[in-house]
């Protein structure tokens, strides 16, 4: 792996061979204003707002797709890039219906954040001549055609993460939209996780809250065993939904559709409030003195008549370690018996 | 000879003549005030760490909550802070607006001030005057912004929206009516024999007493220091009016009095020629990062829309600086001292309270008097809790 | 696992044998599909069913469900005979090896070839994949481990792995992706009937002395206790009397749903502490509400053996309370003050009490988890096993032979069912059944059933079919697909609809005594 | 021109007093060592040159986590030309600043209300106490690490648990 040295800016950098003009200026701590770059995504080149002008060339270069190469000279920022950014980004503006006050993503959108970045003033909004419908794969992710900026990250994310290939851009510039595939799509969210505006929103939770007002708790998915970590959103002691971040846990932001929709269990009405006695045959309503009393005078009462041994405890892989440890202890300490087990076997 | 014995009076916090939640515990021989510690922080709110998680345009609002009596001046005085770090400069019109709004509400400052004072040495009439006068401005308010006692008229980098011809109005009919007015005051008071027996030689301080304790505004003036920060530091374009500095020479509860009676009349003036030559243009500042676009715009341009949105939840971003900027607030000096720290929150805010110290004084003011001369000692200073205590 | 999931992206050769990662563990999956067409590594899998992970594959070897220990002998015989062995490895590291080599001898490509069903060409082709490669990574799940010979299914995984010198190193070992979110932590925590927590035996003398003056009592029995299916059988044969079960769906997920029933019904006391009342909780004596995940703080393990963080977020409903609470409390009314009942207290305790997690505490792992053994506060953890030396010091070769599974298909019942998860569900429903996100994904219980099958039954596609085993029957719809295999059927579990586990029997794997939910003699007709 | 004078009468006093001068947004601010911070400010308040006699404020700083860790800002004004002087001095954490009530007055609350909200302690301060909370108020307020609303916020407030000085 040899190294190539460039100057940006006038600062001189090292980087592999191979890696990106972007990723050479972000290791010298120079910022370059992107859209439709990814992190964990193949340059898309949509976008067109992370030219940089090279020493020796006419056209500026997508910097997220080009290579570095030995000795280049590379400026991020001039009168000519800015106005050409300008003018890309105007060009992306003028169809996006006015939705911020109504739209989920607003208040953590990366078009809004560039669009105040560069200070940009006077598009009227033109709606597009032709009205294209909302319809996609999933009822769980709902699609706003006229917000989607085409900037083809979904695309991205759902044939080179999942390798599904489930989206795809048809049509040309009025006409185009993302088109679905129903039968392939896995309602996995990748795609929601990706995009950069409000055209992909999650669809489930009746409760919607602004980003600066909902409480973000990050923990440790309920689900399988590979771990992965996101964000619960809550908004007044309800979860209203899960979010993510491309650098924490090992699933550098993606989750699975239990993982992004599987939480609506928490708040749910038949969740279980009060403890219950069984008495002939139904169960009733008990405080918990009661039911705990209950519990502890039967163990013990059964203990002393059969022996430790007449008891046995079954402790849960969806519990907690510490819960765990306790119940163990519980069971070898308290009762006295090794019959512990639980159902690591399914 | 029996050992005098002192008795201890709890003063406050819930007395009429503290003009706010300000508690002083006298010690008192018979009627004369032996020793007096006031106590504050009855009205704590910790504005000033509230301010460190809200953005520069979300603490105009808590300002308007310092001197509640004259809030636009406390506006004023943030709003120049900010203006003065991050380097905007404010437009003409709005300038001379903010000016107008700001000796608008040192007029109600000192309205509510006169009314109280004269009340608690029982001049009962007078509450009823300054009262009435007070309306027309708290009525000019409401016109303006649509609140009357906290009218939040002013933004960073200019004032929400443009004066409407109703408000010049109005501004020029109490411009015009308030002499007579202030003249009712005058016959009310200044002559008046009690009124002078009840305030000559009361709570006298001398000029360099009044220094060392750190007194400003019309109370240090009273004493013969004509410092006044519209002279001193001109903001706003004060330099382009024309007015005075009245200044007292005793500095006792009468000359007191008589300097704000005086600064009645050139806050009158300044505004009379501000609403006279307001000149024409823009009324905030030229910048896409700071200005609101107005609504109809927002209807129609997206990024007007977002723009609107950013600034709102966002806001503009001032430099890793410190600065410190004081204006003449009713009550004397109002100073916020600012630390940016390049995000769109402060890293601190500190608010010089001229009240602050005005109350620290009441000891060195009170001790030798008899218990009504404190009430006159009180009303003289004016302090107002809200801002003792942020 | 013995690597860390990363470990996919930086190996050669990735051997996929009885996991449908797609559907169980999306986010393994994510990183097997950046290694495969990125990185460019090669993907072998092995299953009788064509899941999905077999569209990207490299190789695909179909075999009958229950030979994989013939399969497996058969391509270490083929690596021998090749010489693509890493002997290096062996002489330095292992012993046993003998006993493998001659044991491997008789499993010629032909023999494991009418066992497994799988042509002999392939059975060279993965041979050759896998051996040559250096280094390759073996994952599986509950396709090598729920089979009367589950023990035996991964002894000889880890065999393959140790010939070829995969173990102890960057990129390879044999790694089981745990199906649950800390089925790893309950086992380190001693939720198992022989071990305390940190896998310390039940049968030593001096650990259960440790453990008796820690926690203050006299002693413990140092017989092994009970596992989960000797629970039960316990249970009707009026050994045991009570069972407390918290934070399970036996019922539902155990094989054999009568005979569990059954059981439960001849208990003088059954208490379960859930967060929902489940098919389990209904029959119990003494229900309590428990918090679920979002509402209590503590640490789960992961499958690389990382301790990672759950925050509590949100109020448990009603008068609910944590796992923890409950159980201080009942010790509490049995005369046993639990010293410590916070989560911070008990891992401070699990620190003193075990050494594989003594350096986890929570200042360490506020930001990312740290993968055990973690032997003091420095220490940055393992993310790679058996580097260097075994833990026993040698490695040990084990020479199995194949034993078919306990219920082969037969005239009278022709079908094998073979149970599982959808990538919508998850165990029982008991979470994901709940609300309306995932139930509308997929609402109801559906078989696979291959095409062919179906048509000798007249079934088609979407039609209900009735599936009759020796133990019961139920009735569910039906999809037919050519990803299930010629013979078999495949359930889901999840329903209690219809109970996939009235249909499977309860023989045992004798060492762990896991069921064998892979393999059972079914007969299938179309529903009237 | 005075204020030259000012700045030689310390420099020859005290020559290792004044740490740096900058002039910054216009406002002159020179900051002080730790050593003869005392002394050095009795200079500014009674020199005949150009006496700073007014205190405007007194104000702490939080750089946590840089250390020294707090700033003390002193805002001067000399009422002979109205010219304003900022003087800065760093503090560490816990560490005793000498108190300068006894060279104005104003200062007397001014580093109550210093050491109440930021928890800078004043050495011979008259009386200092909390001004703005109460007796036994944990915490400083105005410090980075105390939380906006307050520690365990989620609990009731039991006003009975106040007690403040008599």
């Amino acid at each position: 792996m040899s190294m190539v040295r460039l100057t940006i800016d006038g600062s001189e950098v090292e980087v592999p061979e191979g890696t990106t003009i972007l990723q050479a200026a972000e290791k010298a701590g120079i910022r370059i204003p992107t859209l439709c770059y990814h992190k964990r995504l193949p340059p898309i080149e949509s976008c067109n707002m992370c030219i940089v002008e090279i020493e020796g060339e006419e056209e500026p270069v997508n910097s997220c797709a080009a290579p570095v190469s030995e000795g280049l000279v590379v400026t991020t920022n001039s009168k000519a890039l800015h106005e050409q950014r300008t003018a890309n980004l105007k060009k992306i503006l003028k169809h996006h219906p006015l939705d911020c006050p109504v739209c989920d993503k607003a208040g953590e959108c990366e078009l809004q954040d560039i669009v105040y970045e560069f200070g940009i003033e006077d598009v009227p909004y033109e709606p597009r001549k032709v009205k294209r419908d909302d319809s996609y794969s999933t009822t769980l992710i709902r699609y706003w055609a006229d917000r989607c900026i085409l900037c083809g990250r979904c695309v991205a994310a759902c044939s080179d993460l999942k390798q599904i290939g489930a989206l795809e851009i048809q049509g040309e510039d009025e006409h185009a939209r993302i088109v679905v595939d129903p039968d392939k799509c896995k309602s996995c969210g990748e795609c929601l996780m990706v995009c950069p505006t409000g055209a992909l929103t999650e669809n489930l939770s009746k409760y919607k809250g602004r980003p600066w007002l909902v409480k973000r708790v990050w923990t440790t998915c309920s689900y399988c065993g590979c771990g992965c970590q996101f964000q619960l959103n809550v908004l007044d002691n309800r979860v209203i939904g899960i979010t993510t971040d491309v650098d924490t846990g090992v699933n550098r932001g993606s989750v699975c559709d239990k993982g992004r929709f599987g939480y609506e269990y928490i708040g749910d009405e038949s969740r279980l409030k009060k403890p219950l006695i069984k008495e002939n045959g139904a169960f009733r309503e008990a405080s918990w003195e009661e039911a705990l009393d209950t519990v502890a005078e039967k163990f013990k009462a059964i203990r002393d008549e059969h022996g430790p041994d007449a008891i046995a405890g079954l402790t849960s892989a969806k519990c907690t370690n510490e819960e765990n440890f306790l119940f163990q202890k519980f069971i070898r300490a308290v009762i006295g018996t090794n019959n512990v087990d639980h159902c690591a076997r399914l | 000879m029996a050992e005098s014995k002192t008795i201890t009076l709890n003063m406050g916090p819930h007395h009429p003549a503290t003009h706010g939640v300000l508690r002083i515990v006298l010690e008192l021989d018979g009627e004369t005030i032996v020793n007096a510690t006031p106590r504050i922080g009855y009205l704590h709110r910790g504005i000033e760490k509230l301010a460190e998680s809200r953005n520069y345009q979300q603490i105009i609002p808590l300002t308007d909550r310092l001197d509640y009596a004259s809030a636009s001046a406390n506006n004023m005085g943030y709003c120049v802070t900010v203006e003065n770090l991050m380097g905007i400069e404010v437009p003409k019109r709005a300038q001379y607006l903010r000016v107008i709004m700001a000796e608008l509400a040192r007029i109600m400052g000192h309205h509510l001030w006169i009314g109280t004072h004269a009340l608690d040495i029982g001049a009962m009439s007078v509450v009823f005057y300054a009262f009435r006068d007070r309306e027309m401005i708290m009525n000019i308010n409401e016109e303006i912004s649509g609140y009357r006692l906290t009218p939040t008229f002013f933004r960073i980098g200019g004032v929400a929206h443009d004066a409407t011809p109703k408000f010049i109005e109005m501004v020029r009919d109490f411009v015009k009516w308030f002499p007579k007015g202030l003249d009712g005051y005058h016959k009310l008071l200044t002559e008046n024999k009690i009124w002078t027996t009840r305030t000559m030689d009361i709570g006298t301080i001398s000029a360099e007493d009044a220094v060392n304790y750190g007194l400003t505004g019309p109370s240090l003036r009273g004493s013969g220091v004509a410092y006044d920060l519209r002279k001193a530091f001109p903001y706003s374009s004060y330099d382009d009016f024309d007015f005075q500095i009245p200044v007292g020479d005793k500095g006792d509860v009468y000359d007191r009095y008589l300097v704000r009676m005086e600064e009645f009349s050139q806050s009158l003036k300044i505004i009379d020629q501000a609403i006279e030559n307001l000149p024409e243009g823009p009324v905030n500042v030229d910048n896409p990062w700071i200005t609101n676009p107005d609504l109809d715009e927002v209807q129609k341009d997206i990024s007007a829309l977002i723009r609107r949105f950013m600034i709102h939840i966002k806001g503009p971003v001032a430099p890793e600086e410190e600065v410190y900027t004081a204006v003449e607030g009713a009550k004397g000096e109002l100073g916020f001292y600012l630390v940016g720290d390049g995000s769109e929150h402060p890293y601190r805010l500190k608010i010089r309270s001229p009240c602050f110290y005005l109350a620290s004084a009441l000891p060195r003011l009170m001790v030798g008097h008899m218990v009504a001369d404190a009430i006159a000692i009180i009303g003289s200073i004016d302090v107002v809790l809200g801002e003792i205590d942020r | 696992m013995t690597n860390p999931i990363g470990d996919v992206l930086k190996t050669e050769v990735i051997l996929a044998i009885g996991t449908d990662t797609t559907g169980n563990h999306p986010i393994i999956a994510n990183y097997i599909m950046e290694a495969v067409h990125q990185n460019g590594v090669k993907l072998l899998v092995i299953d009788p069913r064509r899941i999905e992970l077999v569209d990207h594959a490299d190789l695909w070897l179909q075999h009958n469900p229950g030979t994989d220990v013939a399969l497996l002998n058969g391509l270490m015989h083929i690596i021998l005979k090749e010489n693509l062995q890493d002997q290096a490895y062996i002489d330095e590291r292992m012993e046993g090896f003998e006993e493998l080599k001659s044991c491997v001898e008789k499993y010629t490509p032909e023999y494991v070839s009418s066992i497994t069903g799988v042509p002999e060409e392939k059975l060279y082709a993965a041979a050759r994949l896998y051996g040559e490669a250096d280094p390759a990574a073996i994952l599986y799940t509950m396709g090598i481990t729920q089979h009367t010979t589950g023990t035996d299914n991964v002894k000889s995984c880890a065999n393959l792995a140790m010939l070829c010198g995969n173990v102890g190193k960057v990129g390879g070992g044999v790694n089981p992706l745990r199906g649950q979110n800390n089925v790893q932590g309950a086992c380190d925590m001693g939720g198992l009937p022989n071990v305390f927590p940190g896998y310390q035996a039940v049968t030593v003398d001096d650990v259960r002395k440790k453990f008796a003056d820690a926690w203050g009592v006299e002693g413990f029995p140092s017989t092994v206790g009970l596992t989960i299916t000797e629970m039960f059988d316990a249970a009707e044969s009026g050994k045991v009397k009570a069972i407390y079960v918290m934070g399970e769906n036996p019922v539902l997920s155990d094989p054999d749903k009568h005979h569990i029933e059954h059981c439960i019904e001849s208990l003088d006391f059954f208490v379960v502490q859930d967060i929902f009342l489940t098919e389990t909780a209904k029959l119990a004596d003494v229900v309590l509400p428990a918090a679920c995940f979002a509402e209590k703080n503590g640490t789960v393990s992961n499958t690389e053996r990382r301790v990672q963080r759950v925050r509590k977020a949100v109020e448990p409903p009603g008068e609910a309370r944590e796992d923890t609470w409950i159980i201080s409390e009942i010790s509490r009314r049995m005369g046993y003050t639990m010293p410590a009942t916070t989560p911070e207290k008990i891992m401070d305790e699990i620190n003193l009490l075990t050494p594989s997690y003594k350096g986890i505490t929570y200042k360490r792992i506020e930001k990312g988890g740290i993968s055990w053994p973690c032997p003091d506060e420095d220490h940055p953890g393992t993310p790679v096993l058996h580097v260097g030396k075994f833990a026993r010091g040698k490695g040990l070769f084990f020479a199995i032979d194949y034993i078919p599974p306990a219920e082969e298909a037969d005239d009278e019942y022709p079908f094998v069912l073979s149970t599982g998860r959808v990538p919508q569900h998850f165990h029982t429903g008991t979470m994901t059944r709940r609300g309306t996100g995932l139930n509308r994904l997929c609402p109801e219980p559906i078989a696979q059933l291959n095409p062919e099958d179906a048509e000798k039954l007249n079934v088609s596609d979407g039609d209900f079919i009735e599936i009759t085993s020796r133990r019961g029957s139920i009735k569910l719809k039906t999809w037919l697909t050519e990803r299930s295999k010629l013979g078999m059927v495949f359930v889901p579990f999840h329903f209690h609809e219809a109970p996939a586990n009235t249909l499977t029997h309860a023989i045992v794997d004798p060492v762990a005594k896991i069921p064998e939910f892979k393999v059972s003699a079914v007969k299938v007709k179309k529903a009237s | 021109m005075s204020y030259k004078n000012v700045i030689q009468t310390i420099h020859k006093k005290f020559p290792d007093a004044v740490v740096k001068e900058t002039v910054n947004k216009g406002q002159r601010e020179i900051t002080l060592a730790r050593s003869q911070f005392y002394e050095t400010m009795r200079v500014l308040q009674d020199n005949p040159d150009l006496p700073y006699d007014l205190l405007i404020d007194i104000l702490g700083i939080d750089y946590t986590p840089r250390t020294p860790r707090f700033d003390l800002i002193y805002i001067l004004l000399s009422t002979k030309d109205f010219s304003r002087l900022i003087v800065r001095l760093q503090a560490e954490e816990g560490e005793e600043i000498p108190s300068v009530s006894s060279i104005w007055h104003s200062a007397d609350w001014g580093e109550r209300e210093v050491y109440d909200l930021m928890g800078i302690p004043f050495s011979d301060h008259p009386d200092l106490k909390r001004i703005l909370t109460w007796k036994n108020f944990e915490g400083h307020p105005l410090r980075k690490d105390f939380p906006l609303e307050g520690k365990d916020f989620d609990k009731p407030f039991d006003p009975e648990t106040i007690e403040d000085y008599t």
